[in-house]
């Protein structure tokens, strides 16, 4: 294995799990959603990864090259970058939607703190007979 | 009391989420970083390298992808932008009510700010349209163009509390540009090949060239206002003050 | 640019974006948490333009950034700067 | 002529971009325009069902590419009889949805509901026939994004206030399940090169398995969500229990239906061949299991009508997950069924709890009490369609328990038999109570009044159940044809597309 492949993997999933730890360590709903953007910062950055290959350029070719002059083994992969493109803004879109819940929830509530999931048995304690 | 419950559910939550990335990391070991897998064969990639600028006629290959080969993708995601865009405007409308009652601190634009928001503003936009202009050619596209644009525009409501009103033209303009991106894709589903989206009807042209790439700037275009357009709204609609 | 020195700018940006992000879930002030997600989004996109990725970084940049800060912002101005636990925060 | 299957996405797209359009020249005329991109997609699917009807049973599926390019390279979408026919009762749950709200006058500021509802459709039909992975994550986006909303609706006046918890909770928990599908396709292309389901499902087998588990994991835990599988479903009670009506069929119809599928299609055709395919699907089978005691369970404690039903459909979901993974012509025919079955007995149910109470308060089950007394119609069309998800003899949902009982004997698994009658006495002992009381008698309480639409879509659903389940003659072709082409089609021994 590659250091660079060490290095980039590693840091990537590092960046993952802190965001996963912020998931299910903190309660303020605002600070969990700015904990997916992190897992998402980290995903679209492991897709491009994924994408790159050593020694080579940007998948662009010069303007001066024209037709017939194909950049064969000269770029990377622009596959994962177009993807990327992609889950960016759709990062942001569901960032916004979630963020407007949580703004709702605390005009409701009075609080971002998300108390219970409450599955099955324990939700229905609230419902009047 | 409070510091040690935080530990208590701090410490089993980073052993999961480590035991988890390592997981996954080890997972992606299996996966030579930086090593050319776009030359074996049957790797779909290599093909677009291969093929992409005589097919599509776009210099930027990323281009050529987003808008080409997964056009449909693409489509997609400006439906997502568009999608959010609505559903914080319809759940916003909800709150809004709160917010006359109680205003915000309202934070008074300085004079520079707001003079200097004036004159950059065709600056920004010009230099909006000319990236998604450009993105058959060099980096960026519609995309960013689009953000480009719809941070102009933000600046520029910054700049001028009062200023309201737009949000109608950005809303037809947004819907406008969504339904010339797919009337660009029932042009191919017209055409010759009978496939949505197939970039047939213009002539590929001149690598390199503005002019060049058949539908692939038209298309890029539409993407690029509606995604200032979708963006603004998004973003306005979250500060809330407007309309 | 040779391999070490790849590996090296690599793997400070790696440090410093997990420094950030450590620093983002650990802060109580959210609007704090915030300005450091939009660092931790700049040091991503500078790792794309590593990664030979010109577009990927524009877009990371401006949206991932400069939107995603803006409406968080916003989101935080519309509730609590504070999260629970932080001494001297305006709690209810 | 067999139409373009692209056009199942770019009629509701065209609808959704025209909708703020015309709501701004007139705000009536902007609700029917949702219903009419609805309406138009209904039509396409239908048609591609019934070429598949007419077609011999050898027919294989439709396909269709976009971008100018065959695929690999082009994303092209494929409509198999299974996809077609979800697809198609996906749609046919919007219309009602639809249709059955058109005279209640809801006091929303503009076409939101309506504008979700298609859009949820939309994305569901593109997840189910897409034949792209990365393509099936933004169907997927659309799909939650639309959710999200839909959630957030409440039952009665919205100026009271939104179902912010249930919508916050959707909202975070598939933002994080769509940013793990994303890493497990990142994993995916990494190791196969394309995007492609059917030419990844021929390369899997090559794949370090240990990367492919971890691939089975993320994808697990993101469709997941969507699917409501135990227990990555702990979003879905606020959801049933505060939304109104139409939301809640979405989700139990289209949402998780769509999820379940893509589940399906991506375990099956793309990850099981790369590990143990046996022990792959014995996850999903014992997941889908637990999910299906655990939701009939929870469903008969439950005291609030919505989560009752809510829970009901998590158990639904379970038992249509364990009979797809039980494979086989048994487990597949019963799956569709129950599939069948599910979807057009629960949005019933949930119109007819919605005109009784459209509150935004919880509904305790005595607002079911004296429901016949109090109006002949909306009580015999409530025995009628809970009835046919419990499975009374001819409802599909009865043939899809038969088949997944042969099913299971015939592989000798008595523990998953026990299992299912247990979970089905559980599910006879709520709708037994909840019909125990709709047939009491209260003398007293206000007679109720069903809205015409509401009568006559419930009614039409119920025939079209009754009419299935009657004259199997009618789908038995189809049900082959899902069969054969399961055989056929095989990229692999599970494949089912």
């Amino acid at each position: 294995m590659n250091g660079a492949g060490l290095v980039f993997y590693g840091g990537i999933l590092l960046l993952i799990a802190i965001g996963i730890w912020g998931i299910l360590s903190r309660r303020n709903l605002i600070k969990v959603i700015m904990a997916i953007a992190i897992i998402e910062t980290g995903v679209n950055l492991l897709l491009v990864s994924v994408g790159y290959i050593s020694g080579r350029s940007a998948p662009i070719v010069e303007g001066d090259t024209g037709i017939g002059l194909v950049p064969e083994g000269q770029v990377v992969d622009p596959i994962p970058q177009a993807l990327v493109l992609t889950a960016i803004v759709i990062g942001l879109a569901t960032t916004a939607m979630a963020l407007v819940a949580a703004v709702g929830y605390y005009r409701k509530h009075g609080t971002l703190e998300l108390k219970s999931w409450s599955y099955g048995i324990t939700g229905d304690r609230e419902v009047k007979k | 009391m409070m510091e040690r419950s935080t530990l208590q559910r701090s410490l089993p939550a980073l052993a999961i989420a480590l035991l988890f990335a390592a997981t996954v990391f080890v997972a992606f070991m299996e996966i030579d970083f930086g090593e050319a897998r776009v030359d074996d064969e049957g790797s779909v990639a290599g093909d677009y390298i291969r093929n992409g600028t005589n097919q599509t006629g776009s210099a930027n290959l990323v281009t050529s992808v987003v808008v080409n080969y997964r056009g449909f993708d693409t489509l997609g995601e400006v439906t997502v932008l568009f999608l959010a865009a609505t559903g914080v405007g319809a759940l916003l409308s909800f709150i809004r009510k709160d917010d006359e009652k109680e205003p915000g601190k309202k934070i008074e634009p300085s004079f520079i700010l707001n003079r200097g928001a004036g004159l950059v503003l065709p600056l920004i936009l010009l230099f909006g349209v000319y990236i998604f202009l450009h993105g058959h050619l060099s980096p960026g596209g519609g995309f960013q163009g689009g953000v480009i644009i719809a941070s102009g525009m933000l600046l520029y409501y910054i700049a001028n509390p009062g200023k309201r009103g737009a949000h109608r033209a950005f809303s037809i303009l947004e819907s406008s540009a969504g339904l010339a991106f797919i009337g660009l894709g029932i042009v191919g589903l017209m055409g010759a090949s009978k496939i949505f989206l197939a970039n047939d009807h213009a002539d590929i042209g001149e690598v390199g060239m503005l002019l060049s790439a058949g539908m692939l700037p038209l298309i890029y275009i539409s993407i690029g206002l509606k995604v200032g357009a979708e963006m603004t709204g998004l973003v306005e609609r979250m500060r809330g003050e407007a309309s | 640019m040779n391999a070490e020195v790849f590996i090296a700018i690599s793997a400070v940006s790696f440090l410093m974006m997990i420094i950030l992000a450590v620093m983002a879930v650990r802060s109580k002030d959210l609007i704090k948490a915030a300005v450091l997600l939009a660092g931790l989004s700049l040091v991503a996109s500078f790792v794309f333009v590593l990664l030979r990725a010109p577009d990927v970084a524009m877009a990371e940049a401006s949206i991932g950034s400069a939107l995603t800060a803006i409406i968080l912002v916003y989101a935080i101005r519309k509730t609590e700067r504070y999260e629970e636990g932080h001494r001297g925060g305006d709690r209810k | 002529m067999t139409p373009d299957p692209v056009l199942l996405i770019v009629f509701p797209l065209i609808a959704a971009f025209l909708t703020p359009l015309v709501s701004m020249v007139s705000k009536r005329l902007g609700r029917q325009v949702p219903l009419l991109g609805t309406f138009s997609m209904g039509v396409i699917s239908l048609w591609l069902l019934l070429e598949f009807v007419d077609m011999d049973t050898t027919m294989g599926p439709i396909t269709t590419t976009t971008g100018g390019f065959q695929p690999p390279w082009g994303i092209s979408l494929v409509v198999t009889p299974l996809t077609a026919l979800v697809a198609t009762g996906m749609i046919g749950v919007a219309l009602y949805v639809l249709i059955t709200s058109i005279q209640k006058k809801e006091q929303d500021s503009g076409p939101w509901f309506e504008l979700f509802v298609m859009m949820a459709a939309a994305g569901a039909v593109g997840m189910v026939i897409t034949g792209d992975l990365f393509n099936m994550f933004v169907f997927l986006e659309i799909t939650s994004i639309s959710g999200t909303v839909l959630a957030a609706l409440p039952r009665g006046d919205p100026e009271k206030g939104l179902n912010w918890k249930g919508a916050v909770g959707y909202a975070v928990i598939s933002a994080l399940a769509s940013f793990l599908i994303l890493g497990g396709i990142a994993l995916l292309y990494g190791s196969t090169s394309t995007l492609n389901l059917s030419q990844m499902a021929e390369r899997t087998g090559d794949i370090d398995s240990f990367t492919a588990g971890a691939a089975l994991l993320l994808m697990l835990i993101g469709f997941g969500v969507e699917a409501e599988i135990f227990p990555l479903n702990g979003w879905a009670p606020e959801v049933y229990r505060g939304s109104r009506w139409g939301s809640s069929s979405v989700f139990s119809g289209i949402i998780g239906k769509a999820g379940l599928i893509a589940l399906v299609k991506v375990v099956t055709m793309v990850l099981a061949p790369a590990l143990d395919g046996a022990f792959v699907m014995d996850i999903l089978l014992w997941g889908g299991v637990i999910t299906f005691v655990v939701g009939e369970a929870a469903a008969f404690t439950s005291r609030d009508l919505y989560r009752l039903l809510g829970f009901s459909s998590i158990g639904m979901f379970g038992l249509i997950l364990a009979a797809f993974s039980l494979g086989g012509r048994a487990g597949i025919w019963a799956a569709v069924l129950i599939l069948i079955g599910h979807m057009i007995s629960k949005p019933v149910l949930f119109s007819l709890s919605g005109a009784l109470h459209n509150k935004d308060r919880d509904a305790p089950l005595s607002t079911l009490d004296g429901l016949l007394s109090r109006s002949k119609g909306a009580g015999f069309l409530f025995i009628g369609a809970a009835l046919m998800l419990l499975g009374m003899p001819p409802s599909p949902i009865f043939w899809g328990k038969y088949f997944l009982f042969t099913g299971a004997g015939g592989e000798e698994n008595w523990l998953l038999v026990a299992i299912i009658i247990m979970g089905t006495l559980l599910e006879a002992g709520y709708i037994g109570k909840i019909l125990w009381r709709v047939m009491q008698r209260t003398p007293g309480r206000r007679t109720v009044r069903l809205p015409i639409t509401t009568v006559i879509m419930a009614f039409a659903a119920i025939t079209i159940g009754l009419v299935i389940g009657l004259i199997p003659g009618i789908i038995e072709d189809l049900l082959w044809m899902v069969y054969t082409n399961f055989e056929k089609l095989v990229y692999l021994p599970w494949g089912v597309i």
